[in-house]
């Protein structure tokens, strides 16, 4: 459960950066902790109480004890997604940089309305 | 023979990996795939008619594996985001002709794979995937030429903020789902999901519709939309308007009709909410100065109208959504091209050295004279979006307002308020259709010429006008679409074992 | 009936010609000075005739032509205490609109001239008639409202049987209203804004000279006749030749004492003038003639 | 099946006009009036014959059909004649203008979109003619540009209101019979209750309430036509505004059915009386603006309101007389209005689209033909008898009264004087008075302009003094209705209370007016002089000054202006201003800040919290 | 305002969360799915490595889609920095001699450590996506402590795009041989041997090669104005 929490207050914490903060670099830290806090929800929903990796290095390791497999590669594919938004967001922001000369959302506002 | 259906994600992936190495032949590369998929949806569809195809992926049997769901509905979006895009890359072939073409190719091809994937998709993570490409490849289209283009940037940043919201509540309902069911297949969680009595699930269908619905531009998660549709170069806010959002609907659609089984608590807030996106859309497009921004709200309309629609979550509503689809990506693809040349002509006359992608309407006027082709396709799309007969957007709309009148109630009222709406667009677009015919402008010198960017208006405009007056070619195919989405059993018996 | 048709013109010439005369008379005895003969507008109308005179081009004759016949037509279509050849052919309807001949046909005619007077003229006269015709639209209306008739004719008749109509129960007030308006349409002072010689040498006649004033005064005798037979007519329940005549009479004099005492109106005066009482009498007596069966 | 043809001969003859435009201007031309013609020729021959419910396409399975019957065979005759004739005035009218081929292009398809619209037998065919006929009118409207534009963007939002109303009610009717075609509803809607009538009736009545410009839906068309090039506006105001009419006793007299009609209660009145006070709020207040106006055009075009009050007044009113009344008026107001902006257009023509009545003035002697149409024109609008709108006048006016409705009686003939003083004002700053300096040498109306004018003068007449002709259409109309038939003969109609006789009239001008012709041949021959030699009690008049055309009705002015204000053009102005200070607020959502946005997403995710855990689980 | 908005809102999703989550058992059960890998994998699809086979072969179409969407990413980012200049030439301030030394010596130690990752994909921890991303680690240590030195984009780009073309053409071929799109049609060897599981670490090789490509390739871009 604490898994749960700890995972959903990453969630929370994100989407309040996102939402409250002016930087930009900020907001995307934001979106990442988000992406994270995800990630960890996934893997924590596949997690069982004393499970091995689903990996059977040798063949005498009983599959009952393993972790779900599912969880993991979705959250592998949810890194990599996460990697390339986070990676085109920063070169996003160092393109508004280089057009408004500042990070801060309140002022890149010149479309509106 | 029957193709796999699977070639229709294969084939533009391969494409797409493959333009990079092109260098400039790249940009015949997205016209082949776009016909290759043409070609292969419209060969699928009476195949796909008879019963849809389910194909899996791997080898194994459904539940284990993803499968892909090809029924009626999906091979429409297949052939409808096909047919656009097609038509689109043929208008970018001259229209993209600076700086990052290649890159601005693949991306354009990624596009339409990725919506291409999460219509054909049945299992909900992969959906989430191809939804991702989808994304991605938006907000890099968004802001391209991001080093001149100052408004592109900022949109796509805006965008990227959202959406990336947007696809982190996606994750998290699709994590919930995991979580209660254990397991991923559509079809498996429908089957779950109908017989579980749990008072939660509305939670990841929440966050569904709120992660979906930034895609999908409803009402109050669309700020990027008027952004980006407005910054972004012709094509790209052309497949925005026309395919993009469409696919975030047809994903909510899905999740709600497939998944959940279209509760009516749902059903009635997306109703309202439809109604409000319209209501909000053409208001803001009343006041637009900027055609282009204009335009991106009067989508926002439409996506309310056809959202309003599917609300109804009747059989008649649903087909009418489909219809509206149909008809406003036909339409809106014609207006964002036609307003795209002219403003390239303009551009190309004024300022040949800027990176100019918005104009204001006062510019356009007079060019009737001189691009007489491209305002005639302006106005009969313009005209197609009121919903003027004889074009095809007079078609869906007396769907969509019988689809309402068949529920009766205080659903014909809604549909009643909802038809201010068209007041409104009516209002707006011809005031533009106005000063392009009849006002008079500095239009000295600008000339149309370039047939790769009129053929597609030609195209565009015979389809306006032959769908609009034999409206039943689509019936068919329709119907059974919308019968997919309300069949729920259907979709759930389909998986084998 | 030929031979109707044949009097009944003769008799309006002869009674309007004679009301020219006795208003002079009047008018003059009021004054306190001797006045012309009874006969002059017989002597003037036969000296016009040989008078040259101008003419501004085709319009101008043809308009007071079709001034004058309108007029004509209008007294086939009204009964003179019960002589009426064509009264089967339209009522009161009809009447109100051939009344408009009289005065569109002399608009024209002088419209071809250039004269400003003329056009000051016809401004006047449109717009007093406008105000006029409020109150005796309303009048009307009640009249035909209560005899559930438009035939002048029937009208009558049903007067013969129930008494004067000024007098009966749901009509008075539109009598009284009429009798208000009476002078504005009848052109008397304080309502001959329109012709005003003083002011505009006689409006839309200024450039009138031998047979055309010859003919306009004929058709001012006309009218006088018409207006007068209406009143009579509607409310003051015809009669036969000779009471029909008195009851004329009557009406007459009285209008020509109004016009010899009061000095003119202007023209927005008269407009509010008539759109005042007048018109709110004419008003409640058409209400008045809607709720009393 | 000739149906089908004529309507495909209709349409396509305006797609190849603009083609054969591109060709040759000549060519067009004659292709245009050809096509106009015909179709003039062919809906004729249809004359008498009634072939219901044709089919002739498919549309969601819904077969659309037409049909012919009197009801349309008189509208569309009337249509195709005012079509054709204005193509024709429009060939020297509209020379050397640009985008001709669109203009011509565009007539003919209003005029095609019209006769659609009168040969509809179901609503799915009868909505798309009208929407097309609204389209292109807006483009015809938009034509001009400069002022024309707003006036362009008001005609169509009202006639989008007006539309929307009509789709509502049209599905609506079609989700509660299943059927579009209007013979079928009509069978069906008899078992409706009272309200859904009435809501369908008002939804109707909106619409063509809008196109017809009854009283508060009027305010586009003064500027509509106002601004339209003067052929069209004779299009406009002779039959497009009158689809109104025809909408009115479609959907009143057959798909609703008379009797029906008459009983609905709608609350305070009757429907129908409520329809009646309309007209009747319609014929006076716009014939007084009428009076003010200053511009030949607007001030036929305030007429066209108020004559339209006529119309409905007879319609809604609905007995057989009102009613034949009503749809004769129709048709004899369209000829006059037509006339009427076919001088006005020659005028405009000769003088370099001078429409300003303050410094026009005493073209008679130039341009004779254009004064003959303008006089009988008016006298027309005004009824005076012997010409056409006299008969029709006078049924409205005698209905009222024997049915004992004096008010409407008096604003209908309140708003024939109101009708005079405009139109004559019209006349005379046009025509008569003084010719100003720089009009003395201005040629004849070409003949192109002149044919119409001819026919259409003559038609004035020949209807005035025998009536008869259109009474015997009109007459199988109302009794195909269910009326009672009129006893009509060639001259008049004769009924019960008071007969119309109008050759007793025609012969007693006739003998009056020759009495007095031979009595003026007595006097002593005048000689002629020039306009400008007047008599002016020997005052100097400077040259030039004679004209006293300007503010011609000063001392009404004063009296009248303050109460006649176009107070629903006013409404609907600062509606149209609160609407646009709203839609700036709305628009201020996209503040332009991510924040916000984000803000949005969450609100919106934990509204459909709220909104959902208080719904079922499942 | 805005915090205590965003808070308020934050509020009533955390609420929500919540609600949700007490429904979902933590740690106990074993989904269906989850169950048929543990149990069918090996025999599936030969590979050891339990979450490679579902990466690779039961949600193999996932991973195209993932490596499109790096693919994607990556093409992104070079079209957004895009400025149609020669790279500038900074000035270079070369690093000291003891770190580049290092660095050139450890980057070909930390690419073998990639190359075996995901190489063993599916028998050890681990796979293309992390052995790729340690292979471009090794890249990021050349940028960082040899400045001035930089990969050749059109290899990085070719390589990007042969990785993703292999992988769509072995799907391809899976339809071709098997009927089925990603049809592990090559044969699956005994368990736990490097070559076993059939298509699975032919592809991860491909998948590896391409991260560290495409992972390098962004990090070219991000260093400087390109092209």
């Amino acid at each position: 459960m604490i898994f749960y929490i700890g995972s959903f207050a990453l969630v929370l914490t994100g989407l309040y950066i996102a939402a409250a903060k002016k930087n930009l670099i900020k907001i995307i830290m934001g979106l990442s902790l988000v992406d994270t806090g995800v990630n960890l929800f996934l893997i924590s929903i596949g997690y069982i109480k004393g499970g091995t990796a689903p990996i059977f290095s040798n063949a005498a390791i009983p599959g009952k004890t393993m972790v779900d497999p599912v969880p993991q590669a979705m959250v592998l594919t949810a890194i990599v997604i996460g990697l390339a938004v986070t990676a085109l967001a920063l070169s996003l922001v160092i393109k508004a940089y280089y057009h408004y000369g500042t990070l801060n959302v309140r002022k890149i506002k010149e479309l509106k309305w | 023979m029957v193709v796999s259906p699977v070639l229709l994600i294969a084939v533009p992936l391969l494409l797409a990996f493959i333009a990079p190495l092109c260098g400039k032949a790249a940009k015949y590369i997205p016209p082949a795939g776009a016909l290759f998929n043409l070609i292969l949806s419209v060969i699928l569809i009476p195949t796909v008619l008879k019963s849809p195809m389910i194909v899996s992926i791997g080898g194994f049997p459904p539940p284990f594996c993803i499968n892909l769901f090809v029924g009626p509905l999906g091979i429409f979006f297949a052939a409808l985001i096909s047919l656009a895009g097609f038509l689109i890359s043929i208008y970018a072939l001259s229209y993209i002709r600076e700086r990052a073409v290649g890159k601005y190719h693949t991306l354009y091809l990624l596009l339409l794979t990725g919506a291409t994937g999460v219509v054909l998709t049945g299992d909900i993570f992969n959906l989430f995937v191809f939804y991702e490409i989808l994304c991605i490849s938006s907000y890099a289209l968004t802001a391209h030429n991001a080093h001149w283009h100052r408004h592109g940037t900022e949109a796509a940043v805006k965008y990227l903020i959202q959406g990336s919201v947007g696809s982190a509540f996606i994750l998290l309902a699709i994590g919930m789902l995991y979580g209660f069911f254990g397991t991923l297949n559509m079809a498996d969680l429908a089957k779950h999901i109908a017989r579980a009595h749990s008072s939660v699930l509305f939670i990841p269908l929440t966050f569904f519709i709120a992660g979906f619905g930034v895609e999908a531009a409803i009402f109050p998660l669309n700020a990027w939309l008027p952004d980006a549709h407005s910054v972004s170069p012709a094509p790209i806010s052309a497949i925005f308007s026309g395919i993009a959002i469409e696919i975030g609907v047809y994903a909510i659609m899905r999740v709600v009709f497939t998944l959940f089984g279209a509760p009516l608590s749902v059903m009635s807030v997306l109703l309202i909410v439809g109604l409000l996106t319209l209501l909000v859309g053409e208001i803001c497009a009343f006041r637009q100065n900027n055609i282009k921004r204009m335009s991106a709200y009067s989508s926002i309309g439409q996506i309310g109208l056809i959202v309003f629609a599917f609300g109804l979550a009747t059989k008649s509503g649903i087909t009418a959504g489909l219809f509206q689809i149909t008809s406003h990506a036909l339409s809106k693809i014609l207006l964002f091209l036609t307003i795209g040349y002219m403003i390239y002509s303009i551009r190309m006359k004024n300022y040949p050295d800027k990176y100019v992608t918005e104009i204001e309407i006062n510019s356009l006027n007079g060019l009737g004279k001189k691009m007489p082709l491209t305002s005639l396709g302006f106005a009969i799309a313009a005209f197609s979006l009121i919903g003027f007969p004889p074009f095809i957007g007079f078609s869906s709309k007396l769907l969509i307002v019988k689809a309402a009148l068949l529920k009766g109630g205080i659903y014909a009222v809604l549909m009643g308020i909802a038809l201010i709406a068209t007041v409104i667009e009516g209002a707006y677009f011809l005031k533009v259709v106005q000063g392009i015919y009849f006002r008079k402008g500095e239009v000295e010198g600008i000339k149309e010429n370039n047939v790769f960017i009129l053929v597609p208006f030609f195209i565009l405009a015979a389809l306006i006008i032959f769908a609009g007056i034999y409206p039943g070619i689509l019936t068919k195919i329709l119907n059974s679409s919308s019968g997919e989405l309300l069949n729920r059993i259907g979709y759930i018996g389909r998986l084998p074992g | 009936m030929v031979i109707k048709l044949i009097a009944l013109p003769l008799i309006a010439f002869v009674i309007g010609i004679f009301f020219l005369g006795l208003f002079r008379k009047i008018t003059a005895r009021i004054h306190r000075r001797y006045g012309p003969p009874l006969t002059q507008p017989v002597i003037d109308i036969i000296k016009l005739f040989y008078q040259k005179s101008v003419s501004h081009g085709r319009l101008f004759d043809f308009g007071i032509i079709v001034s004058l016949a309108g007029s004509l037509a209008v007294i086939l279509f009204l009964p003179f205490a019960g002589i009426c050849p064509l009264e089967s052919s339209g009522g009161l309807l009809v009447i109100a609109y051939l009344l408009l001949f009289a005065p569109l046909g002399i608009a024209l005619s002088g419209g071809e001239a250039a004269n400003p007077n003329i056009s000051i003229g016809i401004s006047r006269k449109l717009i007093l008639s406008l105000g006029y015709e409020v109150p005796l639209i309303l009048i009307l209306l009640a009249v035909m409202t209560h005899y559930k008739t438009i035939s002048i004719a029937q009208i009558v008749s049903m007067q013969q049987k129930t008494g004067w109509a000024v007098f009966s129960a749901p009509l008075f007030l539109s009598g009284i209203s009429y009798i208000l308006i009476l002078p504005a349409m009848l052109g008397v002072r304080p309502f001959d804004i329109a012709s005003a010689p003083q002011e505009i040498s006689s409006g839309v006649k200024v450039e009138y000279g031998g047979k055309f004033l010859a003919l306009a005064t004929i058709e001012h005798a006309f009218h006088l006749f018409i207006g007068i037979s209406l009143f009579v007519n509607l409310f003051l329940g015809g009669g036969n030749v000779f009471v029909f005549f008195l009851k004329m009479i009557f009406v007459f004099i009285a209008g020509v004492f109004v016009h010899s005492v009061f000095p003119r109106f202007r023209t927005e005066q008269a407009v509010k003038y008539l759109w005042g009482w007048p018109a709110l009498i004419a008003l409640l007596g058409l209400v008045l003639a809607v709720t009393v069966k | 099946m000739t149906l089908k043809i004529l309507l495909l001969t209709a349409f396509g003859g305006a797609f190849v006009t603009y083609f054969l435009g591109k060709v040759s201007s000549k060519l067009r031309n004659y292709f245009a009036v050809f096509v106009s013609l015909t179709l003039f020729v062919a809906v004729a021959c249809l004359y008498g014959k009634s072939a219901e419910n044709f089919s002739y396409f498919k549309f969601f399975g819904n077969t659309l059909v037409l049909r012919v019957n009197s009801l349309s065979w008189f509208f569309a005759a009337a249509v195709s004649a005012f079509g054709a004739l204005s193509v024709i005035f429009s060939l020297d009218y509209m020379k050397g203008k640009e985008n001709l081929d669109f203009y011509y292009m565009m007539m003919l398809l209003v005029n095609a979109a019209m006769l659609g619209i009168v040969f509809a037998a179901d609503l799915v065919s009868f909505f798309v003619f009208w929407e097309i006929m609204s389209w292109s009118t807006f483009l015809l409207i938009s034509y001009s540009g400069k002022n024309a534009l707003p006036a362009g963007i008001k005609y169509i939002v009202m006639s989008l209101i007006g539309s929307m109303a009509m789709f509502f009610g049209i599905l609506s009717i079609y989700v509660n019979f299943h059927t579009l075609i209007i013979s079928e509803i009509a069978r069906g809607i008899v078992s409706a209750s009272s309200g859904y009538k009435i809501f369908i009736l008002v939804l109707f009545g909106v619409t063509f309430g809008i196109k017809s410009a009854v009283m508060p839906l009027h305010t586009w068309l003064p500027d509509a036509y106002t601004e339209s090039p003067t052929p069209f506006s004779a299009v406009l105001s002779g039959m497009l505004t009158r689809m109104g009419v025809y909408g009115f006793l479609l959907f009143f007299y057959v798909v609703a059915g008379a009797s029906f009609f008459f009983d609905i209660d709608a609350g305070i009145s009757k429907f129908n009386y409520i329809l009646c006070w309309l007209g009747a709020i319609t014929i006076v207040i716009p014939t007084f603006i009428a009076m003010l106006q200053n511009d030949a055009k607007k001030l036929l075009a305030w007429h066209g309101i108020g004559q339209g009050g006529y119309m409905i007044l007879g319609i809604a009113f609905g007995t057989s007389l009102g009613l034949a009344g009503g749809i004769l008026h129709t048709l004899n107001y369209s000829i006059c209005i037509v006339l009427l902006f076919m001088s006005v257009g020659a005028v405009e023509y000769r003088c370099g689209g001078v429409r300003d009545l303050n410094s026009l003035g005493g073209l008679i002697k130039k341009m004779p033909v254009a004064f003959a149409g303008a006089l009988l024109g008016i006298s027309g609008l005004i009824g005076l008898p012997l010409t056409n709108s006299f008969v029709s006048k006078w049924l409205i006016y005698k209905t009222l009264i024997l049915k004992s409705h004096p008010f409407l009686a008096f604003a209908a003939l309140i708003g024939t004087w109101g009708t005079i003083l405009s139109v004559y004002k019209f006349l005379h700053n046009n025509f008569l008075g003084e010719l100003p300096e720089k009009y003395e040498n201005i040629r004849k109306s070409p003949v192109s302009m002149q044919i119409p004018i001819i026919i259409l003068s003559s038609a004035i007449l020949l209807f005035g003094i025998l009536p008869g002709i259109p009474l015997k259409v009109i007459n199988t109309i109302i009794t195909s209705f269910g009326f009672n038939s009129l006893n009509v003969n060639l001259w008049g109609i004769a009924s019960e209370t008071g007969t119309l006789n109008t050759i007793n009239i025609f012969t007693a001008i006739l003998i009056a007016g020759s009495v007095i012709w031979m009595l003026f041949r007595v006097g002593k021959k005048s000689f002629p002089v020039t306009q400008d030699d007047n008599y002016a009690a020997g005052a100097y008049v400077p040259a030039g000054k004679y004209n006293y055309t300007a503010d011609f009705y000063a001392p009404l002015f004063k009296i009248v202006k303050p109460y006649l204000m176009d107070f629903a053009d006013k409404f609907f102005g600062w509606l149209c201003r609160v609407f646009t200070g709203f839609s700036e607020g709305v628009r201020k959502i996209y503040a332009g800040d991510v924040g916000y946005y984000v803000l949005y997403i969450l609100f919106f995710a934990a509204l459909l919290f709220f909104v959902q855990s208080g719904g079922k689980s499942w | 305002m805005r915090k205590l908005v965003s808070i308020i809102l934050l509020g009533a999703l955390a609420f929500g969360l919540v609600q949700a989550v007490k429904k979902i058992p933590f740690g106990v059960q074993k989904t269906k799915v989850g169950k048929y890998y543990v149990e069918r994998g090996i025999e599936d699809t030969g590979s050891s490595n339990i979450v490679t086979s579902v990466v690779l072969n039961y949600r193999g179409f996932d991973t195209l889609g993932e490596v499109t969407i790096l693919f994607a990413g990556a093409i992104a980012l070079g079209a957004v920095l895009f400025t149609g200049k020669k790279r500038i030439e900074r000035e270079v301030y070369p690093a000291s001699p003891i770190l580049s030394t290092a660095c050139k010596f450890l980057f070909p130690l930390i690419l073998l450590f990639g190359a075996y990752i995901f190489i063993h994909g599916h028998l050890t921890p681990g796979g293309g996506f992390q052995g790729g991303a340690i292979a471009a680690s090794a890249l990021l240590l050349i940028f960082l402590g040899c400045p001035g030195r930089k990969t050749d984009g059109r290899k990085t780009r070719l390589m990007e795009s042969l990785g993703g073309i292999i992988f769509v053409l072995a799907g391809l071929l899976g339809l071709a041989y098997g009927g089925f799109f990603l049809f592990n049609f090559l044969p699956k060897g005994t368990v736990n041997n490097l070559f076993s599981a059939g298509i699975i670490p032919v592809l991860y090789i491909v998948i590896g090669f391409k991260v560290a490509s495409e992972i390098a390739g962004i990090l070219d871009n991000l260093f400087g104005e390109t092209e």
